[in-house]
């Protein structure tokens, strides 16, 4: 590997990231699965390092996911995401920031098909204002959230408490970053450093200390397939996906998965566990499994945030070892309390895969 | 005016311009060659041995070099403007110097694709990942860290050739033959290696080429791979892991290599279009320089007293770029006499 | 525990771990195989080949990718006419090639 | 000769997806699909490409085009510009139009699909949603999901989500009025007609085969039949 030939192609896809103000727009599974990593997005980026962040209650789901199920026709797909370019003009905002990654394809790919197609745009424009009474203006750049991060890694890491280090070896810790899909495949300039070697991620991993590896099937899809996932009969499909990444990159032993799209941190996670019911494999040490975290956890983890605070309770695979690697301390009988410190029941354990 | 001696601007000495300045000198005139680097020769004096019969390139330059020895040749000189006069040009070169002369013959060649932009191949991130030109300067050498008995080699066709994204949609003519080539030549180096060339379309043209991919075959058993690579990774020992599908199975394929030589393309040299707008003939929408006309004037460009000759227009082969610069400095003499 | 899915085997042909003995010793005796450009003269002119799938470039090639029940399949097919071998632009013969192929087991091994 | 091919063209993501297809396979050898399923996106493509009605209308009613998973890795590579996922999901758009999705089992999943994704948008704002997840229904989201759907109000208040809450914050109740915008966008572009299409054809089919709607949409969502898969 000649890590100068990486460099070269990432100075090629730098994206000029505006510094400052801009419109929220919230992921479905995110929200659902990895509620406080949105919460210390904003907590990190907008109270601790001060930029201007906004999000209305009135924004929805982009229907990214009905119309990558192919369950609603692209006009409507389009209108409602002309419905969230309305809310941020009435705000009065130029820049989008979306929380999800099929959402900044989504964004990406339908300002780039109106570029192509100014008839559709209109067409759009009409049905926004029959149906909602709405006008817009398509904002002047889209990121994702990550690129957000991606841009402010360096003040994260002026104000770190943790490195991605392993404590007792002094060793950079082994980060494999993976990239949703509709971050760059699809527009590869729209992503930092593009679709074959993106350095959004490991641009962070590496400000903060850690080595990223690369793996042979580091650009292969988790395997959501959207419809291969949500319906029961299809999950093989995503199942037999994941396993082939694990399959890959077990031999480098990596300490820790960083992700930045909403489902890929899921399926990493599950299928870890799947994996393990079905066949008693595991691929983390000492039957553990590789833990996945989303890049707003890391950086809360790096900026000294509490484990617990950070929603790390909600993976399936034990995140105890990546801590106790750091140095991170954590109390293991708050893990699994409610809300202001109330004792609840605590989940139950699977079968074969360790967790504390 | 009518110069008993025209002086012709011969811009580029590899093959092209030699043969070119050759056959001027001996139709009378006054070639000048103007070579950028401190050799001539050009991309072929980089070259090991020649398909079809595998003639060692040293060669052909050898012979080139004997028969242009008296024609006045300047090294490591560029130009640095070309105008148009009344009755010729004037060229500044980059020594400080200017010449004048009656025509311009454009021998400047081709640029080799530069394979770092299929990011998907990893050139110039992988080790085990070299192109055409480094394996050829490897047959020259025979030094080069990565290639130690590799048991597994493969070769990459069409790499920035017919290719949309990479810039170039046009064929580069030429790959599919040096592929089989250096194919050949790596199983006569490492008779024990597994070769496997990832190819699109076998496009052999020329003398004797087919005959070379029969051999390729039966002889030293390569093994043909009908499906463009995907991308290529690589594994923890360093080796690289190469994804194409099998189209003539409908499979995906996988192997694991301890050598990959993408076979990059040829696309025109930049100079050429920076001196062809100075003396204002076009290029052409594949970047190459636009001839008169592409089935009877080839050599020719739009413009009086500006000729071309080898690769500037396209993709060649050897023998058809020396047939070329026969026939440019014929269309030169011509050129003259009929302005006698 | 059963999810109500399985995972499923990857179907990417793995050319560092394919078995391809049958091949090799095939052209060991019949050379020519060597040669097949999968032009598919064979299978567009074979009488069997709309109803029983029979082609003698994908018999050739799916030696080399490991497919070997695809290739018996389409061996006990073959009704040994041997108008492919007429149209192999290659000068293959196939007919030939077919027949010492039948006597080869799944190893290379000479059973017949 | 055409027809179908004249109405894929109509589609936008066909025409940035579908240039000219030179049948090279770069798409295939990286497709997650590609690579588990009986699929080959450059078969998809190059069987759209030769434009015959008969082969067009035999996708429409495959199988073939809902193994794709839309991840768009074919985007990044093709040499020619084209985007097979972009044509695969003109096919399945103008498939479901048809009614021809009910010909096929993948196909048929487009019902569950429509009838989840859809009502969850057009119900909560959201395309998932706690309050319609079923653990059940998911049970490889594993022990921890399980713990979190059961304590809801618990784990995401403590994670600083305003579950179900007024004004914005993660899992925020969508206010009415919102709701009403999404349905109207759905009523003017399409979407409501759409979903009565598929949800119509569906009913026909589970009267073909002599099922109860409910029992058909239970069976389309988790049965997989044998052959699907390349070891099958």
């Amino acid at each position: 590997m000649i890590y100068q030939g990486k460099q070269k192609i990432w100075a090629d896809y730098q994206k000029e990231i505006p510094d400052n103000h801009w419109f929220y727009v919230r992921s479905c599974i995110r929200q659902n699965f990895f509620p406080a990593s949105e919460k210390y997005f904003l907590a990190i980026c907008r109270d601790q390092l001060g930029r201007d962040i906004y999000e209305s209650e009135h924004h929805t789901t982009c229907a990214g996911i009905a119309y990558h199920c192919d369950t609603i026709p692209q006009e409507t797909a389009m209108t409602v995401v002309a419905r969230q370019f309305a809310l941020m003009t009435e705000a009065g905002y130029e820049n989008l920031v979306t929380s999800c990654i099929t959402s900044f394809g989504n964004y990406t790919e339908i300002l780039e098909t109106w570029r192509q197609f100014p008839e559709l745009e209109e067409k759009v424009r009409e049905h926004l204002w029959k149906a909602c009474r709405r006008e817009f203006k398509k904002p002047k750049y889209v990121a994702h959230a990550s690129d957000l991060m991606y841009k402010l890694r360096g003040e994260i890491a002026e104000r770190a408490h943790f490195q991605l280090v392993h404590r007792a070896t002094g060793e950079p810790l082994r980060i494999v970053e993976h990239i949703g899909c509709h971050y760059s495949k699809m527009f590869p300039h729209k992503g930092v450093g593009g679709a074959e070697y993106p350095c959004v991620l490991s641009g962070m991993a590496e400000s903060w200390g850690g080595r990223v590896i690369d793996y042979p099937e580091r650009r292969h899809c988790c395997g959501f397939g959207f419809r291969q996932y949500f319906v029961k009969a299809n999950r093989g499909y995503s199942l037999s996906n994941t396993h082939k990444k694990f399959e890959s990159m077990e031999p480098y032993r990596p300490d820790a998965i960083i992700t930045n799209c909403p489902g890929c941190p899921y399926f990493l996670d599950r299928w870890q566990y799947v994996i393990s019911e079905m066949e008693g494999k595991t691929y983390g040490q000492n039957g553990y499994g590789i833990p996945v975290l989303t890049y707003e956890e890391l950086a809360g983890l790096v900026l000294g945030v509490d484990p617990w605070n950070l929603g790390l309770q909600v993976h399936q695979v034990a995140v105890e070892p990546l801590l106790d690697k750091i140095g991170i301390p954590y109390d293991p009988a708050r893990k699994y309390l409610g809300m202001d410190e109330k004792k609840i029941m605590t989940p139950g354990l699977p079968t074969s895969l360790k967790c504390f | 005016m009518v110069n008993r001696n025209p002086v012709i601007a011969v811009i580029g000495a590899g093959i092209a311009g030699l043969e070119a300045a050759r056959q001027l000198a001996d139709l009378g005139y006054s070639p000048v060659l103007i070579e950028k680097e401190p050799a001539v020769g050009g991309h072929v004096a980089q070259w090991n041995r020649l398909f079809p019969d595998m003639t060692p390139a040293a060669e052909v330059i050898d012979a080139l070099k004997k028969q242009t020895a008296k024609i006045r040749t300047l090294l490591g000189t560029e130009i640095a403007s070309i105008n148009r006069l009344k009755d010729g040009f004037s060229l500044v070169l980059t020594d400080g110097t200017s010449l004048l002369c009656q025509a311009v013959l454009f021998a400047t060649g081709f640029q080799l694709f530069n394979a770092a932009k299929k990011e998907e191949y990893g050139y110039g991130i992988y080790d085990r990942v070299i192109t055409n030109r480094d394996l050829e300067a490897w047959f020259n050498t025979r030094k080069d860290m990565r290639i130690k008995q590799p048991e597994a080699v493969g070769f990459v066709h069409c790499v920035g050739s017919r290719d949309l994204k990479a810039g170039n949609t046009q064929c580069s003519k030429v790959c599919c033959i040096t592929a089989i080539k250096q194919a050949i030549e790596i199983k006569e180096e490492f008779p024990d290696a597994e070769v496997y060339c990832f190819y699109m379309d076998l496009r052999l043209f020329g003398k004797k080429y087919e005959d070379f991919y029969i051999k390729a075959q039966r002889d030293y058993g390569i093994h043909f791979i009908r499906g463009r690579v995907s991308e290529v990774g690589e594994a923890i020992d360093g080796r690289v892991v190469v994804k194409a599908e099998d189209t003539l199975n409908g499979k995906p394929v996988k192997v694991t290599l301890d050598l990959l030589v993408l076979m990059a393309g040829i696309v025109c040299n930049p100079d050429a279009q920076h001196y062809a707008r100075q003396v204002g003939v076009s290029v052409d929408d594949d970047g190459f320089l636009k001839s008169r006309d592409n089935i009877a004037a080839i050599t020719e460009s739009s413009r009086p007293g500006v000729f071309f000759a080898g690769a500037c227009t396209g993709a060649k082969t050897i023998p058809e770029t020396l047939a070329e610069a026969r026939s440019a400095a014929l269309n030169i003499h011509h050129y003259f006499n009929k302005r006698k | 525990m059963d999810f109500g899915f399985k995972r499923s085997p990857s179907s990417a042909v793995n050319l560092d771990t394919v078995d391809h003995a049958r091949y090799d010793r095939l052209v060991q005796l019949e050379p020519d195989a060597l040669t097949c450009i999968g032009c598919g003269s064979c299978s567009a002119t074979c009488t069997a080949a709309p109803w029983s799938g029979m082609s003698v470039r994908k018999v050739i090639l799916g030696l080399q990718r490991g497919r070997d029940d695809e290739v018996d399949r389409m061996l006990s097919r073959c009704m040994l006419c041997g108008k492919c071998t007429m149209v192999c632009p290659r000068g293959i013969n196939t007919r030939h090639l077919i027949l010492t192929l039948c006597r080869l087991d799944r190893k290379g091994e000479v059973v017949r | 000769m055409g027809r179908y091919f004249d109405e894929l063209s109509k589609d936008y993501r066909f025409k940035e997806g579908l240039k000219t297809c030179i049948n090279c396979g770069t798409c295939t050898a990286i497709c997650p699909a590609a690579e588990f399923y009986k699929y080959d996106p450059r078969k998809v493509v190059d069987t759209v490409q030769r434009k015959d009605d008969g082969e067009i209308e035999a996708l429409l009613k495959s199988e073939t085009i809902w193994y794709c998973g839309e991840c768009m890795s074919c985007v990044t590579r093709c040499p020619r510009g084209n985007g097979p996922g972009l044509v695969i999901m003109a096919l399945r758009n103008l498939s479901a139009r048809l009614g021809y999705f009910t010909a096929s089992e993948k196909g048929r999943q487009l019902w569950p699909l429509t009838k989840t994704l859809n009502n969850n948008i057009l119900h909560t704002g959201y395309c998932i949603h706690p309050s319609t997840f079923d653990c059940d229904e998911y049970p490889e989201s594993g022990p921890v999901t399980r713990w979190v759907m059961d304590n809801k109000e618990e784990v995401y208040g403590r994670l600083g989500a305003n579950y179900e809450g007024k004004g914005p914050g993660v899992l925020r109740h969508i206010p009415q009025q919102d709701l009403d915008e999404l349905q109207a966008i759905f009523d003017e572009t399409g979407g409501t007609e759409r979903m009565e299409a598929v949800e119509r054809a569906s009913r026909e089919k589970a009267a073909e085969l002599g099922m109860d709607f409910e029992e058909y949409t239970k069976y389309t969502y988790e049965h997989c039949s044998v052959g699907h898969f390349n070891d099958e």
